[in-house]
């Protein structure tokens, strides 16, 4: 955290919250020291820069809800809280057409190849968002016999958001946190791919074809 | 010749519903919109003082904590959210042995906000404060240290988390209307 | 003749006891089918409803079942079934799905959770867990083999049904839900209109509907399981997550379980508060109803309209509770908080708001020609099927049968207020959504006449810190947003249940959406299920 | 009125002196061709911002406003997102096909696109049998989605394309029999010609009650060739995921996304022409003051005012109302519209014969 102070430089701005108010600084600033270490062309830089920007702004969630988190996402698209104003109210049926799932509500160990092979379906870029205490912990039902103790386990989480469930705002802010994210990776190359190999990749797909229809 | 009129009736009384209900969202379309713009309105969001956002420690200027480490809360708790560390320490005055705090932590992601530690709490030790900006990039972080005792002085909360906390939020926390 | 003499005349080895409100019999497995055949069919007894269907793993006594009965034509006719299995090897039981039509999914629920097997029931699948699951979670020996199956699930329309040989011995015979040939589809369980993570497998001619077969389980978390390992004090606070738009009805139900059993007597104060809570809560999910129906027919502007005017009251309900959706709210002995001083206020406000938010739903989705076209006979479910699936709440009130527990048997102080049971003939999926739009009416009206009148007293009982219930068995219900949600307890004295059962307010509605949709279009399978309103979560528990 | 005949032609005789004639044409076709699909690609930002915007505000909520000012960026941020997002290829379906099937929808869109008069003397296509070919070309798209339906191997998709088809077929008699009552008014099918007959005023009310029917009947039948609510089956999101498009990501998704909307633009331009005058200012005949004024407001003006304005009575009915069941839609257009559209032909045709008409 003191390092974090002394640089003082804001990497990622986002309207009416001050960089310093964010939480979890730190990580943003570790990753984005990792890619300059790796080198950035500056012509590539800046138009990453214009893309991540497009990105960043530009999220669409995946309709997909299991349980008592999944109402406060409603909320949060509804009228009072309206995820529209930052472009995320194009939540898509299809996982073809989605750029981040937001896991809202428990998974189990029934779903949890079903949510897995959602994952799979969507095209890349795409990220993952744990939405209260079931999906980063197994939360209430931590001890059960069917419940998947927290989806870091199946899928790479970028933004965990605790709660139980999450009141919208928090889910809001949940979305900045990812927003602030997504900006700071680069397009090009593929640091933002922690995606299988493509004959894996292809492998999936057909098992996910013959699997069911 | 009847039915000839019901089939024009028909058309007219579903013109008639339909022109109804464009004119409920005719009029919704002019009037003032509802929503409330989180961010922006950060500095004078009003959240409910009973919302439970996070489990919260609160010391004195000297760093103390009314825990006294009863462990109750961390037996109470349903998910396992809650590790109590002590010791048994000899008190040097009386020369009784005594239980001390050494480290409370505090797992959010676990906590499902049942308010059951709180309730048992017998020194009203701990408390839930308001603060909903948790999400994290780090599962990590969401493991909290409440209280840890450093060579003889407990110091303050630790955690980034909590040291973030924006203090537009802490100025509207009230003590409990209970 | 009493209900009493009637089964000891008949079977004179079944075990009968009386307790205040129900009859308590207990019989042998073999004698079942038997028994069973005489409560549905005597004209007498005509016990119709099956409230409730338990499976029981009670240790060296073998497993067992309980039915809980009633009898339509006089609520006062109240019996308990307990059947003992003796035998835990090869636990068989005769089904009793042909005359309760309700059982079809509870006997697959505790085929799933005990591994006791139905004789006769057409379809001995599991319900909740993958066919490949090893062993049954709610058995007191069981332990979770390690490890989390990330297989995909292959599509196996194939189902088991046991019947008996000439010399009485179970065997088993495999078949096909559908035909080859059939088209069909998979719905869910990641699909918009399933309202949650439910996955139908239907079977379709052209648009039209020839078969479905529910698959649940996809949501199923163990809270039964996970109960009998908490404290009372930590069981209540998991009911907030089944039927989480019923949160505070459910936690009601469960905590007035254990008062009961206690003996605890509550102020009236706290009779107040929590019937005007779950009032408020019934209008909050009756609205959130409207919100998600009008979604599902794609009118999406009453979507909002229905989210906006629910924040109102989840305002209010947070001011008092500290939660928007899982509520923490009642405790054993009463209420965690005593209610906020804006309450009366803001609940008065709400009072003068709602009634010209109605009005606007009424002029742009109830009158709406389109609506009612789409509406009006589709999904026809009659008063026989309703009652013999158990569909309580509004999705039964809509097929005439007068279900309301809050009148059957009263709690709270629903007893001395005045309201109307709203009951239509109509049986269709229009029926089902009016009835919903009136009952928010009739909870204003509850509210209007209880928010002037709370009496002062405590809040909160006092309790000791660790609760024990003593030894026996109870059952209690309440009017859930969309139900009769009851609790079913056996103690055995610890400071954990032995055996906690909810009984769901969404699994009957499930077990007959086949009956209620075949023949019908693919569109109008979503306005059914809309209509239905069920809550995931707490099918599958 | 300012003719833009005539900076075209200055285009071309300066093109002329310069390159020979088949150049010089070839030169102004691809300027045409990129002009309009900036056009198109412009007209689509817009439509789709509009869509956003106006169906919040129908909803008591406020729709984008953090990307830029008033969330204008917004879409300049979803073009970004969509153009470098991943484009699967199923790996069961057609690929040729499955790969086809958005080309060939934005194709009769941006055809039946470039038959609008957007002023004077600004019509890329515009011949005698204009009406007629705008009808056909705008009809490609339905073969798109049931290419696309039927490729991607899916269930749903299937379902959706099915519906589409059947529908799109349905509707495209209603609207046939609407424009045809236009027509038998104003006696040609060129579309410069039927702009500059409205100068007098609008069809809509020289053909009075007719004229009136025709439109309402045409309005309804062009939002289902939209496929737009409450007639939006082959993608009911509740029923069918995404309905054709449920196997598309990427750009590719994107051309079906782009093209449904500037669809609802080209049905909303194509009667703003034909019953409203197109880019024909207000008049009324006898206040010449009034009539000058009016003509100072540019063409172009006036043919997007009145096409947005019926885009927003599209999107009134389509954020108000829940959506039809597919039977309901086809006995809606077979028991109701055809029946109306064919008294009302031939009602207008009496009209036409007699007289009258103002």
């Amino acid at each position: 955290m003191e390092v974090g102070k002394t640089k003082k430089k804001e990497l990622v701005k986002i309207k009416s919250i001050p960089y310093k108010d964010f939480k979890n600084n730190d990580y943003l600033e570790e990753m984005v020291r990792e890619l300059h270490e790796n080198g950035v062309n500056v012509v590539v830089g800046a138009l990453d820069e214009a893309i991540n920007w497009g990105r960043g702004n530009s999220l669409w969630p995946l309709t997909f809800a299991t349980s008592c988190c999944g109402i406060e996402f409603m909320s949060v698209g509804a009228a009072r809280y309206d995820m529209a104003r930052f472009g995320l109210e194009v939540a898509r049926a299809s996982p073809r057409q989605a750029d981040f799932i937001m896991v809202a509500g428990t998974i189990t160990d029934k779903m949890a190849p079903v949510l897995k092979r959602l994952y799979d379906q969507m095209a890349d870029p795409k990220y993952v968002i744990a939405v209260g205490g079931c999906t980063i912990s197994g939360g209430p039902f931590k001890h059960s016999y069917h419940v998947v103790k927290g989806i870091d386990q199946i899928l790479p989480v970028d933004v965990f958001i605790p709660g139980c469930p999450p009141r919208p705002e928090a889910m809001l802010y949940g979305m900045m946190q990812l927003q602030r994210k997504v900006k700071l990776q680069r397009f090009f190359g593929d640091v933002n791919k922690k995606e299988v190999s493509e004959k894996e990749y292809e492998e999936r797909m057909k098992r996910d074809m013959t699997a069911n229809s | 010749m009847e039915n000839k009129k019901t089939y024009l009736g028909k058309i007219a009384s579903a013109i008639e519903s339909l022109a109804t209900g464009m004119g409920i969202t005719g009029k919704e379309f002019f009037t003032p919109k509802v929503t409330e713009c989180y961010p922006e309105n950060r500095d004078t969001l009003y959240i409910f003082d009973r919302f439970k956002g996070v489990l919260e420690m609160p010391h004195d200027e000297n760093g103390n904590s009314k825990c006294i480490a009863c462990g109750m809360c961390q037996t109470v708790c349903p998910n396992d959210a809650i590790v109590v560390d002590s010791e048994m320490v000899e008190d040097e005055a009386s020369g009784k042995k005594k239980k001390q705090l050494v480290k409370y932590e505090y797992d959010l992601g676990s906590c499902m906000y049942c308010n059951l530690c709180v309730e048992i709490c017998p020194t009203d030790a701990i408390r839930f404060n308001t603060g909903f900006e948790n999400a994290v990039f780090d599962r990590s972080l969401l493991n909290m240290t409440l209280h840890v005792a450093k060579a003889g002085t407990a110091k303050k909360e630790e955690t980034s988390v909590l040291a973030d906390k924006p203090e537009a939020l802490e100025k509207k926390e009230k003590p409990d209307q209970k | 003749m009493s209900v009493q003499n009637k089964i000891s005349q008949q079977f004179p080895t079944a075990q009968i006891e009386e307790k205040s409100d129900r009859l308590i019999v207990s019989i042998n497995a073999e004698l079942l089918r038997e028994m069973a055949v005489m409560l549905y069919n005597d004209k007498e007894l005509r016990f119709d409803f099956m409230r409730s269907l338990t499976g029981m793993d009670w240790g060296e006594a073998g497993f067992g079942v309980v039915y809980h009965l009633e009898s339509t034509e006089d609520i006062k006719r109240q019996l308990e079934l307990k059947v003992v299995i003796p035998d835990r090897e090869n636990p068989f039981i005769d089904t009793v799905s042909d005359l309760w039509k309700t059982a079809l999914l509870n006997e697959r629920e505790v085929y799933d959770y005990f591994g006791v097997i139905f004789i006769g029931h057409p379809d001995m699948r599991r319900l909740y867990l993958r066919s490949e699951w090893k062993g049954f979670p709610l058995r007191k020996d069981y332990v979770r083999a390690e490890g989390l199956d990330m297989t995909n699930e292959e599509p196996d329309d194939s189902t088991v049904t046991w019947y008996r040989d000439k010399n009485g011995v179970p065997r088993s015979r495999r078949y096909n839900l559908f035909e080859s040939g059939e088209y069909v589809v998979n719905i869910g369980p990641q699909h918009p209109a399933t309202h949650g993570v439910l996955r139908f497998r239907v079977s379709l001619e052209g648009e039209f509907l020839k078969k479905l077969d529910v698959h649940c389980g996809y949501i199923h978390r163990g809270v039964e399981k996970l109960c009998e390992s908490m404290t009372y004090q930590q069981t209540i606070s998991l009911t907030d997550r089944l039927d989480y738009l019923s949160s505070l009805q459910n936690r009601h139900a469960l905590c007035m379980c254990v008062e009961k059993a206690m003996g605890l007597e509550l102020s009236d104060r706290i009779q107040y508060i929590r019937t005007i809570m779950d009032e408020l809560q019934r209008i909050n999910s009756h609205l959130l109803f409207f919100a998600t129906f009008c979604m599902d027919l794609g009118a999406l502007t009453s979507f909002f309209y229905g989210f906006r005017d629910r924040e109102k009251i989840l305002d209010i309900l947070e001011e008092t509770t500290g939660g928007r959706l899982t509520m923490h709210y009642n405790v054993i002995g009463g209420v965690e908080e005593d209610i906020h001083p804006n309450f009366v206020k803001r609940v008065k406000e709400l009072l003068a708001y709602l009634p010209y938010a109605l009005e606007e739903y009424r002029k742009v989705f109830t009158e709406n020609i389109i609506a009612k076209n789409r509406l009006i006979g589709v999904g026809h479910l009659s008063r026989e099927d309703a009652i013999s699936f158990g569909a309580t709440g509004p999705t039964g009130r809509g097929s005439n049968w007068a279900c309301d527990v809050r009148k059957r048997i009263p709690y709270g102080v629903y007893d001395k207020v005045d309201f109307k049971e709203i009951v239509r003939s109509e049986c269709d999926s229009y029926a089902r959504y009016l009835i919903r739009m009136d009952e928010i009416k009739e909870s204003m009206r509850i509210i209007e006449t209880l928010i002037d009148n709370i009496p002062e007293g405590n809040y909160r009982e006092k309790t000791k810190a660790v609760i024990r219930v003593p030894e026996g068995s109870y059952y209690t219900a309440v009017e859930a947003s969309r139900g009769e949600f009851g609790v079913y307890l056996e103690s055995r004295g610890d400071k954990s249940p032995y055996r906690l059962k909810f009984r769901s307010t969404g699994l009957p509605l499930i077990a007959g959406i086949d009956t209620i949709s075949r023949g019908e279009k693919i569109a109008d399978l979503i306005a059914i299920g809309a209509s239905l309103d069920y809550v995931v979560p707490d099918i599958d528990r | 009125m300012f003719d833009f005949s005539i900076v075209t032609s200055s285009i071309h005789a300066w093109l002329s002196e310069y390159l020979s004639q088949g150049l010089a044409i070839f030169v102004e076709c691809v300027a045409v061709g990129i002009g309009i699909l900036a056009l198109y690609a412009i007209i689509a930002i817009i439509m789709i911002y509009m869509e956003r915007k106006v169906c919040a505000a129908f909803q008591c909520r406020i729709g984008p406003v953090r990307v830029g000012p008033f969330g204008l960026f917004q879409l300049i941020a979803d073009v970004i997102k969509m153009l470098i997002k991943e484009i699967i290829i199923i790996s069961h379906s057609d690929k040729f096909l499955y790969n086809l099937a958005p080309y060939v929808v934005i194709v009769g869109s941006v055809l039946a696109f470039a038959c609008l008069p957007i002023s004077q003397g600004l019509e890329i296509l515009d011949f005698n049998i204009g009406v007629f070919f705008f009808l056909a070309v705008s009809s490609i798209g339905v073969i798109g989605i049931l290419l696309a339906g039927w490729s991607s191997n899916n269930k749903f998709s299937l379902i959706g394309a099915m519906r589409s088809g059947s529908q799109m077929i349905s509707y495209e008699l209603s609207i046939g029999l609407s424009v045809l009552t236009v027509v038998a008014l104003a006696g040609t099918m060129q579309f410069s010609e039927i702009v500059a007959m409205q100068s007098s005023g609008w069809l809509l009310f020289k053909g009075h009650i007719p004229a009136v029917i025709a439109f309402v009947v045409y309005l309804i039948a062009a939002n289902a060739e939209c496929n737009r609510g409450p007639f939006d089956l082959p993608e009911a999101e509740s029923e069918l995921t995404a309905g054709f498009h449920t196997e598309y990501s990427g750009m590719h998704f994107g051309l079906f996304y782009v093209a449904e909307f500037v669809n609802l633009f080209i049905v909303s331009a194509f009667a703003a022409t034909v019953f409203l005058g197109g880019w024909m200012p207000f008049h009324v005949s006898g206040l010449d003051g009034f009539n000058r004024i009016m003509d100072y407001i540019p063409g172009a003006l006036w043919f997007f005012g009145k096409s947005f304005f019926l885009v927003w009575v599209l999107m009134w009915i389509k954020w108000t109302f829940p959506r039809l069941r597919v039977d309901q839609i086809l006995q809606l257009e077979w028991k109701y519209l055809v029946p109306i559209g064919l008294v009302n032909l031939s009602i207008m045709a009496l009209c036409a014969v007699f007289g009258w008409h103002f």
